[in-house]
């Protein structure tokens, strides 16, 4: 049933292969598409790494993330609903740019920048809302105009279409052809996905078409839509993966320290992000106890469901 | 402050204070912090029937099996009863099936026009804060939200500097002339006491005062000359089984700590 | 973790019951919203034996479902993509109808119909579109107009948001609450469900909500917005049912001729629909050679998903 | 019909002449009926790595491991490379990311209008057809379509009675000027040949004759002056190998019987 394996050439390829060839500087990236949950943390970290200039990103919530990538020099500009730490509050390096005015920022609710991505999903050039009529989302975000509904004639916030160049998608399993399993909360992931020109998934874990075909409707956008697939265990912490891993709070809430100064920061990317080239690395920083803590200790199975004829 | 038999802190008094905001059967938008413990609340004491929404995707209408920090904790998505898409949510938000949401806030003015953006100027700011993520569209879709915030002086101010997530804009009839299809604030939780609006010129009053707290104390923390209700009341302090059920929900007092 | 059973009522109750009680004349019902499976035929066989009038049906395609119900003089007005006979062609109770002019007609495309109900969904008024601009489905649908993109200038197709009063869904399996799991194709029944104003499950299991809550996002709609679930085993045949049966093509071929003519329906009308009151006299009907010949033979079980912390 | 080897139906030839529109690595909008043979032809020919999108809500990358008789039968769902909402393939095709679809019609005209709806007038109309379901999405919206039906000249008329399904409206133009953002027909594959559209024009040109088929005969069974392109070619018959696979998906000959 599944492709013979000589009929389709497999995208898996390494994180810094990934990022070197789908991330060039300027793209528009969309990363933390489940907005708490799954967040490709080893990807941005790998952005740092390879030095990238002037990226956009876009994203509902990034939780740290963003704040990273902002620390890391990495951003030009950032169109996203909140920018933050999700439990203490400020992201610091985000709080330092914007004051600065180093980089651009377009205000979106979490709904706007949904509907965005969506126009964009969707192939149409804008989507309606009845959200922000009255903010000031309008004096700091251009995506946005009021419109008047062409049945009702009442007024609407149109939201211009935002296409990403690359979605980031941080997954449980992926087969190598980037057919992907995702669980959970999903947040905008479905329309960040199909609104890309291109998807880099970094998975928990690569398995055979078999496994992600015995369940096609968990797949979370078709495989022939995607550019790389990338082995990358642990590649969201410290955001929790449902199925594998719990959030680990300690790493957000050191890293409200951590993030407080220019220097902290760099001290801590230095640590954290430079001196980290793979999973392994990362692994052996966490340490086993930490790794052992957040592992899931309530197992609850998902009833079977039969896909037969 | 202390009731009967037990200590509480000012998190609990304000946690209990907004789980009395929900009605049974409700549907609720939770956020995070605070509303995410008063909403848990609510649902283990008068509420049994009500139904959280959260924006990252999920529906549940049980409390999380174990105490959470944050409502993508992995508890918060165990047997919920919908995994679902942001936009889906915010459809049930747009269509006006949202009874009511919590949102935080750095600055609030007289009515009650939230911002959670920048304070000072926009093009030359003092301080940049996280922004909206969903309190924009939870102060413009549901069937009204209840604010929680710190009173302070520099908080509470006539105009806010910039409107994140709308109020009542300048005063009755604003959100129906902007085009906002319903809602608005019912009611600030802050560190002082509750303050409600005048259902006809929607300004906010000053309705009921935490214990200890003077009148006095409250205008001196209130950037305009704010209106006291005619009936002005005390916030009931939690009861014992609610503090128990506080400390069970937030065991280390990350949220609720003093 | 589940509600004790105190707290919440039952929503179960029998097939005629939910008819009788959401299915008022008059009424405007989305069916068949996954196409060309899980439609729920026994639904609709009810609402033809209980003499529904004036009914509005709203879907993509539907199979011959809604010809039936047209021919059951349950019709007043149709909003669809198509209507007839997938594998035959015309449906002939239709055809007669529109030609004679006792229905009313909206003609959408599958796209139109999908975004009609995903502004319903949304709460919004509208949704764009590019499909349909130069057709004739202008001419007899009044919920399309163009307009122009507020940000680009292009001409679009504006669909107006449709509302039914009841989706109809069918499924594989629901708690009593109204939380169900549905796999295989979803068409357009997420928005459908979102879009209705009640909603009506039939399964063909009822089970436990333990079984529901082992995979939430195999849900198709939040219980809480669920008036009625129906237990209804093979309550979609002849269309297919993933993980339960297989579709029942001789049926459809047999049904082109039983509605050739007015006289035909209504001797089918009578034997198949009038003279059975359960699904036990329905699976009686259908009898046990041809209920082993639709069971699923080869099986495809789901990978397993832990949804623990 | 009959090969050196074999007979063939005219459906067979069809089919075949359909999977020969279709190119490696192409996303297909698979239609009911006839196209879908021809793309599980194509798939299983010169098109192995062609990705079938069915608007039911399937995406799938692999024939389906057992006949079929429509796209909604379960051996379409097994295995299926993702299986998901309508309007998220919708979205797909609005994108342009959808080379090519085939579509059956009732009508067409010279312009490549199909109609699927109205026959006659449409507030009186002789004959009610079942309507668009997603012909028209795909004819407004894929890179390409291709239509697939009976050449009599009853349905090759000047101008089609309703517009179910947008060709290239009066000619050069017309699409952009509506508002539609690309494609048209490329091809018109009948029970008597192949059909063509001038580049300039946007005019319907003979451009094949099936086997056995005269010009006089294609012209005699079209309602307006038919013009026929400068280089005529011959519709090949199917090869022993394309029947044999043909026989595999069809095998009690539903679709490709005489």
């Amino acid at each position: 049933m599944t492709k013979a394996p000589e009929e389709t050439q497999t995208k898996k390829i390494s994180l810094s292969q990934a990022i070197a060839r789908f991330v060039p500087d300027d793209s528009a990236v969309v990363m933390g598409t489940a907005q708490e949950t799954l967040i490709p943390f080893a990807a941005g970290h790998e952005m740092i790494r390879q030095r990238k200039r002037d990226l956009t990103l876009i994203g509902p919530i990034s939780d740290i993330l963003f704040d990273q990538l902002v620390g890391g020099r990495c951003v030009r500009k950032i169109r996203a609903g909140w920018v933050g730490n999700v439990i203490t509050g400020s992201g610091y390096n985000f709080r330092r740019a914007a004051e600065n005015r180093t980089i651009e920022i377009e205000d979106h609710s979490n709904l706007t920048l949904s509907m965005g991505l969506r126009a964009a999903a969707m192939g149409v050039s804008f989507m309606p809302t009845r959200t922000a009529l009255g903010s000031d989302l309008y004096k700091t975000n251009s995506s946005l105009k009021t419109m008047t509904c062409p049945f009702t004639g009442n007024t609407l916030t149109a939201v211009a279409a935002i296409r990403p160049d690359v979605a980031i998608i941080h997954v449980q399993r992926s087969d190598e052809y980037g057919n992907a399993h995702v669980w959970g909360n999903l947040g905008i992931t479905r329309e960040a996905c199909l609104a890309s020109q291109s998807i880099i998934i970094t998975a928990e874990e690569i398995v055979s078409s078999d496994v992600i075909t015995s369940d096609p409707n968990r797949v979370i956008t078709p495989g022939f839509r995607v550019s790389a697939v990338v082995h990358a265990p642990w590649g969201a912490h410290p955001s929790p993966v449902p199925g594998c891993y719990n959030r680990d709070h300690e790493a957000f809430i050191a890293y409200r320290t951590a993030s407080k100064t220019p220097e902290a920061f760099a001290d801590w990317q230095a640590r954290q992000v430079d001196a980290v080239h793979n999973s392994d690395d990362y692994l052996a920083l966490l340490g086993k106890e930490r790794t052992h803590g957040l592992a899931l200790k309530h197992h609850v199975i998902s009833e079977e469901t039969d896909y037969g004829y | 402050m202390a009731t009967e038999n037990s200590e509480y802190t000012l998190p609990h008094l304000m946690v209990t204070a907004a789980a009395r905001e929900i009605a049974d059967g409700e549907v609720i938008f939770v956020g995070m912090r605070l509303p995410m413990l008063g909403f848990f609340l609510a649902k283990s004491t008068h509420a049994p029937n009500a139904v959280g929404v959260y924006e990252l995707g999920i529906v549940r209408d049980t409390v999380a099996p174990e105490p959470i920090l944050t409502m993508g904790d992995l508890p918060n998505l165990c047997r919920a009863q919908w995994l679902a898409d942001t936009a889906d949510l915010m459809g049930l938000l747009q269509q006006g099936l949202v009874d009511a949401s919590f949102i935080g806030g750095a600055q609030v003015d007289r009515f009650g026009n939230l911002n959670t953006t920048y304070i000072g100027d926009i093009e030359n700011p003092g301080t940049r804060l996280p922004g909206s993520g969903g309190a924009c569209d939870l102060a413009s879709l549901g069937k009204r939200h209840i604010i929680i915030m710190a009173h302070e002086r520099h908080r509470f101010v006539p105009r806010v500097d910039y409107i994140t997530s709308p109020g009542y804009g300048d005063g009755a009839g604003w959100r129906r002339q902007v085009g906002l299809p319903r809602g608005g604030p019912s009611a600030v939780i802050t560190t002082r006491g509750i303050l409600r609006f005048d259902p006809d010129t929607c300004e906010m009053m000053l309705a009921s005062l935490h214990p200890g707290v003077t009148v006095d104390e409250v205008l001196a923390n209130t950037g305009w000359p704010l209106r006291v209700a005619g009936e002005l009341s005390r916030t009931p302090a939690p009861e014992e089984a609610e503090l128990a059920m506080l400390r069970r929900f937030d065991p280390k007092g990350y949220w609720t700590g003093a």
